[in-house]
């Protein structure tokens, strides 16, 4: 049996999966980054292996994605997060009926993408360079409110007032502006639901440009966070497709493309 | 008794009395009572457009000149011979044309018909053979100008004795008119000859006349005069006036007709023709060239200055194009 | 990334910031590309010299600096004098400048007042005696102040905001008048027709050299890479008018030479791409080198450090001081595609000629943040090409080298789903 | 075949302009001592007044006079010659359509030499600003509607008969082109009636404006020309074209600058390709300085005989560069 493996080797964590000939997902691994990324990379692709008895040498071709790609001399090929995000939602979509529109937050970016019913990218959007409405500007508001990142979600439904407005999107002001708030003794509660709408007005803003076409597919570490997704459902308007694990789909791409590389060579 | 007929009683006597027949008969173009009809202009006089065809209307006079010719109200003898464009001859009959005797013909081609009236008398022991002559000119622009050079000769008629042919000015064609201070000249041919020494008389429309005789070659020329002199306002360029030119010429043949004896011959000859105001008379260089220099030099100062202007008010810069 | 400074041979220039900063692209533009035309050595080795060693710019009299492409370059020839483009792509002088302009303007504006300001900038102009300064948009218009305030005389071209009315033309053809009367009161010297006339031989026959380089990179497969082609035109903003041309010249024959022996400069199926926007000024070549980094390979441009700059050329009808004149300031105002005039539809329609001219895959389309005018036409840009099924990527951008991972994943992606796109067309 | 094209595309344009321009002027003011006779519908300036040499006659000069013919006849068998020689002053003039002027017309070729000595002389041209332009624009269709109404009313008799030809008293042309031929009998003022008066003295002005004006400006009078305004009428069918391919400008202007005619739609109008205005006289400068390929082109009976392209347009502005000191 051949198998096909994707790596994504993102900011944050290191997500790695693989599939068989028929493009059925074997198994996936998250893992942190770390500072020696590389090194991870490996321990993450090869404990997967390991955990699902697969041989190296079954492993025909590997796909990395993610900022790391390029380091990752062990990859056969690389492939930019954006297109492996398209093949793995397309792919994992297809249970919900077929999505056009995906919505990622990672670590360090949010996209919104619109591909065609094939899985390809028609367009795209990326915020800016800095980390407003990103997975940083969560993990740097759970820091300051002293709560765990998972935490969050249920942050969100626990309040009894509305959603405070946070003005600042820039992830540095933010936090000033959070522990003002915090300092005024508004709730935990308030401040989380406010973050959350915040980043969720961004993201809407960036999937609008790009046009929001049938099923909006959310994945990425934050898509975890029910807070976020409710309150991203709310500024859209719609009902958000969510996978069972939002994290590895941009690496489950990344095996389905490699397999399709495979096969086409 | 109306002044008309007794006119006409005149007339009649007058061709009775040989006295009369001295007179000359020469062709005139001039309508007799400009009331009657109308004709148009053309290239080459009067004519009347029937149907498209081109028709000149010729008035016979007696006398000397256009000034004192009378127009004739009856008939008189003689032929009268159409020669055309193509030198075919027909016999014409002469009548009454608006008022007056005279003929009409047809000119359906372009160029130069020459038309004969022989008539003779005797008196006092001379015979007189009046021979007049016209040569009127058919041409209409619509028909182009490409063939008129071969049509331009003068034709002879074997027909006449005596024959005053009107030579051709430099250069002329069918829109060439004789103006003031210009050359007519004219070949004097006796039975087919030239004839030097014979008198020749020109006659023009104001009664000026001059007479001269011809030279070995048989031609007598003349230089038109001006005789029109009308305010300028009302000066005509296209001011039509006749001229007729007699030639005589005396013989001693002698014999007898029906009319009696006589001792000796009289060839008298006509032609008639017409003259225009020169270009000379009517326009001038002087003021054209004035107007036109002006022009020149007013918009030539007035775009200098306006430049000058230009560069001085928006300081405009202009480079000096002097290396 | 890949830095090696040659410490050993160079001088001691050679550890300055902004010398560092060209060396690390130049080792980028030489080293990690194959097969670089053998006549691109020249340019490699200037800018190195230029950029890298400090060496002075080589002219003939007056040292005339410009700020814009808009300074009617064959006035300042023809005076005897030398123009030099001022324009900077170096982010050490953008941190520079932004000591006189506020952050978040043009960092081209900024990068050329910081030059202007440092001591031994970069090029190495020396005492420029004026900078002509049009009065495009209004960062480089606010700039003319603040340069004066350095110690140097400036001269404001004016520059009308609208091109199509006969006004403006005529505004702009009294405008280049004035320039050359200052001109000559710097220079002393006369204008004449022979000398007017020489000038522009000599740049008509530099854009004849531009012209053919162009037309050679219509070929498909490409001859030839866009960040050669952008160092190319780069060197023409200093360097000595015929040296120049003379070697773009040699680089055309060479490029016929490879056009013959059917050469690949990149993979057939590369992603041929329009570059726009923003100019990329040395050593500021991040996104072209992206591009072709990641594969894809820039065959046109419609930028104003490249095409823009020198592709139009003067027509003239009579050989008269007056309508050369009047012809060159045409020549620099009629067919500008700067964005700063009031209309875009010239812009429009050039990058739809060019796309369909060059067989292009894709545009990408550099604004420079702060740069409004850029920014402001993106969507009427945007909106053509989508009409022709063009797909366009744009991207906001300055001199930092900050975002040049999240750039290279964004250019990767729209490289990637042009591949996708043609797959899917055959 | 590419390299004909080519060298065709690449030609000098000055230089083939002005000898096809002095082969037509010896045709048509010296051609009658050849006994060349094109006839009397001519589409241009082969005027008429030049008896000895014309090698044919200007159609204006007939159609006013046939017009001037009584309504009876006009209106009646006369009226299909009219038609006749309307018909064959079109089939003339859509073999070149516009270029009779650019190309033919004699007194469009003086105004070129006038123009060419000017530039001799060092002295810069003049333009009209764009309100001038189009005012002035519209008196050529003035002139051609006073130049049919006039004869007309001639021809009903409602006004006097020595009006006859009016556009030709006033037509520098029949006082400048006889001249070529020795004859100056046109230059003066003719006192005979108060309209000629008046008409021949207006002439002998517009002769003098005539001289000036084309020295100042490039092809003065054609701006006025009512032979220009009928052409324009009959231009859609011509066989020759100007055409423009509006994708391939860049509205670099060149074309606008060298146009004689100040013709600004030739540099503006990008989206209709048949681009001849009213004013063209078809020089075809226009496309000898336009440097985009294939942006402007002549075509003939849709084929394209000559065609901007960059090559052609370098080697012509060389050229240009290289005529130092000699300006023209």
């Amino acid at each position: 049996m051949n198998y096909f493996a994707g790596i994504d080797i993102g900011s944050t964590a290191i997500k790695a999966a693989v599939v068989d000939e028929d493009g059925r997902l074997i198994g996936t691994r998250i893992a942190p980054t770390g500072s020696s990324f590389h090194k991870n990379a490996m321990e993450t692709f090869e404990t997967l292996l390991t955990q699902h008895g697969i041989a190296r040498d079954a492993v025909k071709f590997i796909t990395a994605t993610g900022y790391g790609r390029k380091l990752f001399k062990e990859a056969d090929d690389s492939i930019s997060e954006i297109t492996a995000n398209a093949i793995g939602a397309c792919e994992a979509g297809k249970a919900f009926g077929g999505v056009r529109t995906i919505i990622n937050i990672g670590g360090q970016d949010s996209k919104a993408i619109q591909i065609d019913v094939n899985g390809n990218v028609s367009n795209f959007a990326m915020n800016d360079k800095c980390a407003a409405g990103t997975g940083r500007f969560l993990d740097v508001a759970a820091r300051n409110l002293e709560i765990d990142l998972e935490e969050l979600g249920d942050y969100h439904f626990g309040g009894s007032g509305a959603p405070l407005t946070i003005n600042s999107t820039c992830a540095v002001f933010a936090e000033s502006e959070i522990i003002g708030l915090l300092a005024k003794g508004h709730g935990k509660e308030e401040i989380v639901a406010g973050i959350h709408y915040s980043i969720a007005r961004r993201t809407v803003r960036l999937a609008k440009r790009v046009g929001i076409e049938d099923r909006v597919y959310f994945d990425g570490g934050p898509a975890l966070n029910k807070g976020l997704v409710a309150a991203i459902q709310d500024e859209l308007g719609r009902e958000l497709v969510i996978p069972e694990q939002p994290q590895t789909t941009t690496a489950f791409g990344a095996a389905i493309l490699a397999r399709s590389q495979y096969l086409a060579e | 008794m109306t002044n008309r007929t007794l006119l006409i009683l005149l007339f009649s006597m007058s061709i009775m009395r040989p006295s009369f027949a001295a007179d000359p008969l020469w062709w005139s173009e001039t309508m007799p009572h400009a009331e009657h009809g109308s004709s148009q202009h053309s290239h080459g006089g009067p004519v009347e457009i029937r149907r498209g065809v081109y028709h000149k209307n010729l008035w016979l006079r007696s006398g000397a000149g256009p000034i004192d010719a009378r127009y004739l109200d009856g008939a008189i003898s003689g032929r009268i011979v159409l020669i055309d464009v193509r030198g075919e001859t027909k016999e014409l009959s002469g009548g009454n044309v608006h008022g007056s005797f005279g003929v009409n013909f047809a000119m359906p081609d372009e160029g130069f018909y020459n038309l004969h009236l022989i008539n003779e008398s005797i008196s006092d022991g001379i015979r007189q053979i009046n021979i007049a002559k016209s040569e009127p000119l058919k041409h209409s622009c619509r028909e182009g100008h490409d063939h008129v050079r071969p049509l331009m000769a003068p034709k002879q008629s074997d027909q006449v004795p005596l024959e005053i042919v009107r030579q051709r000015m430099a250069e002329e064609n069918f829109h060439s008119l004789l103006g003031y201070g210009d050359t007519a000249s004219f070949l004097v041919l006796y039975q087919g000859a030239p004839l030097a020494g014979a008198e020749v008389t020109l006659h023009t429309a104001r009664g000026w006349r001059n007479s001269v005789r011809t030279d070995a070659q048989g031609i007598a020329s003349f230089m038109m005069i001006r005789d029109y002199y009308p305010p300028w306002h009302e000066f005509e360029r296209r001011h039509r006036q006749d001229y007729v030119v007699h030639a005589s010429h005396t013989t001693d043949d002698a014999g007898s007709t029906d009319g009696g004896s006589y001792t000796r011959t009289r060839y008298l000859a006509t032609l008639n023709g017409s003259y225009y105001p020169s270009t000379r008379d009517y326009r001038s260089y002087t003021y054209g060239l004035l107007l036109g220099v002006f022009a020149l030099t007013f918009t030539g100062v007035a775009v200098y200055f306006y430049r000058r202007r230009r560069q001085k008010r928006f300081h405009e810069v202009r480079f000096d194009e002097k290396n | 990334m890949n830095t090696n400074p040659n410490e050993a041979t160079a001088p001691a220039y050679n550890r300055s910031r902004q010398a560092r900063e060209a060396e690390t692209l130049l080792d980028r533009i030489q080293d990690d590309f194959p097969d670089n035309p053998e006549a691109m050595r020249y340019f490699y080795d200037l800018f190195r010299r230029v950029y890298c060693q400090g060496e002075p710019v080589k002219h003939e009299g007056t040292l005339v600096g410009t700020t814009c492409i808009h300074a009617p370059e064959e006035l300042i020839y023809a005076f005897g004098a030398t123009p030099v483009r001022l324009c900077n792509g170096s982010y050490h002088y953008d941190q520079i400048g932004a000591d006189f302009m506020p952050a978040k303007s043009c960092p081209l504006v900024k990068a050329t007042l910081g030059s202007l300001h440092a001591k031994a900038a970069v090029p190495n102009t020396q005492a420029l005696e004026l900078i002509v300064n049009p009065t495009t948009c209004d960062q480089k218009t606010k700039a003319s102040a603040m340069i004066g305030a350095m110690g140097y005389q400036v001269h404001d071209l004016e520059l009308p905001p609208a091109k199509e009315s006969e006004e403006a033309r005529l505004y702009w053809q009294r405008s280049v008048r004035r320039l050359a009367l200052r001109l000559r009161e710097l220079t002393g010297r006369k204008l004449t027709r022979k000398n007017l006339q020489q000038a522009m031989a000599r740049t008509a026959r530099a854009q004849t050299a531009f012209r053919t380089l162009h037309q050679l990179r219509k070929n498909a497969p490409a001859l030839f890479l866009g960040k050669d082609a952008f160092l190319v035109t780069n060197a023409y903003f200093f360097d000595d008018l015929d040296r120049w041309t003379a070697a773009v010249e040699q680089l055309n024959a060479e490029l016929q030479l490879r056009q013959m022996e059917g050469f690949q400069a990149a993979q057939k199926r590369a992603p041929r791409i329009l570059f726009t926007g923003s100019p990329p000024i040395f050593p500021n070549l991040k996104l072209p080198l992206l591009i072709e980094e990641a594969g894809g390979v820039v065959v046109a441009d419609e930028t104003c450090s490249a095409n823009r700059m020198l592709y139009d050329m003067t027509a003239v009808d009579e050989w008269l001081l007056n309508d050369m004149v009047d012809g060159l300031a045409d020549r620099y105002l009629k067919p500008c595609t700067c964005p700063i005039f009031t209309r875009n539809d010239d812009r429009q329609r050039r990058l739809l000629q060019l796309a369909a001219d060059f067989n292009v895959d894709g545009v990408v389309y550099q604004a420079f943040a702060g740069c409004q005018v850029y920014e402001m036409e993106y969507r009427s840009i945007a909106d053509v090409l989508a009409a022709q099924g063009i797909p366009m990527l744009y991207v906001e951008t300055d001199y930092s080298p900050d975002d040049m991972g999240q750039l290279s994943t964004r250019i990767e992606a729209f490289l990637e789903s042009i591949k996708t796109r043609k797959r899917n067309a055959r | 075949m590419k390299k004909i094209r080519d060298a065709i595309n690449g030609v000098d344009l000055r230089r083939f302009r002005f000898l096809l321009q002095l082969f037509f002027f010896v045709l048509l003011v010296y051609g009658g001592y050849f006994a060349v006779n094109l006839g009397q519908s001519l589409p241009t300036f082969a005027c008429g007044f030049n008896d000895a040499g014309r090698g044919g006659i200007c159609y204006l000069l007939p159609l006013q006079h046939q017009l001037a013919m009584s309504w009876s006849m006009l209106f009646g068998w006369a009226g299909l010659m009219v038609l006749q020689g309307f018909l064959f002053f079109a089939l003339w003039f859509f073999v070149l359509n516009k270029g009779w002027c650019g190309y033919v017309c004699p007194l469009g070729t003086i105004q070129d030499w006038i123009t060419s000595l000017r530039t001799r002389l060092g002295v810069r041209y003049s333009r009209y600003t764009e309100g001038q332009f189009r005012r002035l624009s519209l008196i050529k269709y003035l002139l051609l509607a006073l130049m049919i109404l006039i004869p007309l009313g001639i021809g009903g008799a409602l006004l006097p008969h020595d009006m006859g030809t009016p556009f030709c008293d006033i037509c520098p042309g029949r006082m400048v082109i006889p001249m070529f031929t020795g004859d100056f009998s046109q230059l003066t003022i003719d006192f005979s009636t108060k309209t000629t008066m008046v008409m021949t003295a207006l002439g002998m002005l517009v002769t003098g404006l005539f001289f000036a004006g084309a020295f100042f400006k490039k092809r003065f009078f054609c701006f006025f020309c009512p032979m220009s305004a009928l052409h324009y009428l009959l231009s859609k069918p011509a066989l020759l074209k100007l055409k423009k391919d509006g994708a391939k400008c860049t509205r670099c202007g060149d074309c606008y600058r060298v146009c004689d005619m100040e013709i600004r739609e030739i540099a503006d109008e990008v989206k209709e390709p048949r681009i001849m205005q009213d004013d063209c006289i078809m020089c075809l400068k226009c496309v000898a300085h336009c440097p985009e390929q294939g942006a402007l082109k002549a075509t003939f009976a849709g084929i394209p005989i000559f065609e901007s392209t960059e090559q052609g347009f370098i080697k012509r502005m060389t050229k240009g560069h290289q005529d130092e000191h000699k300006p023209q």
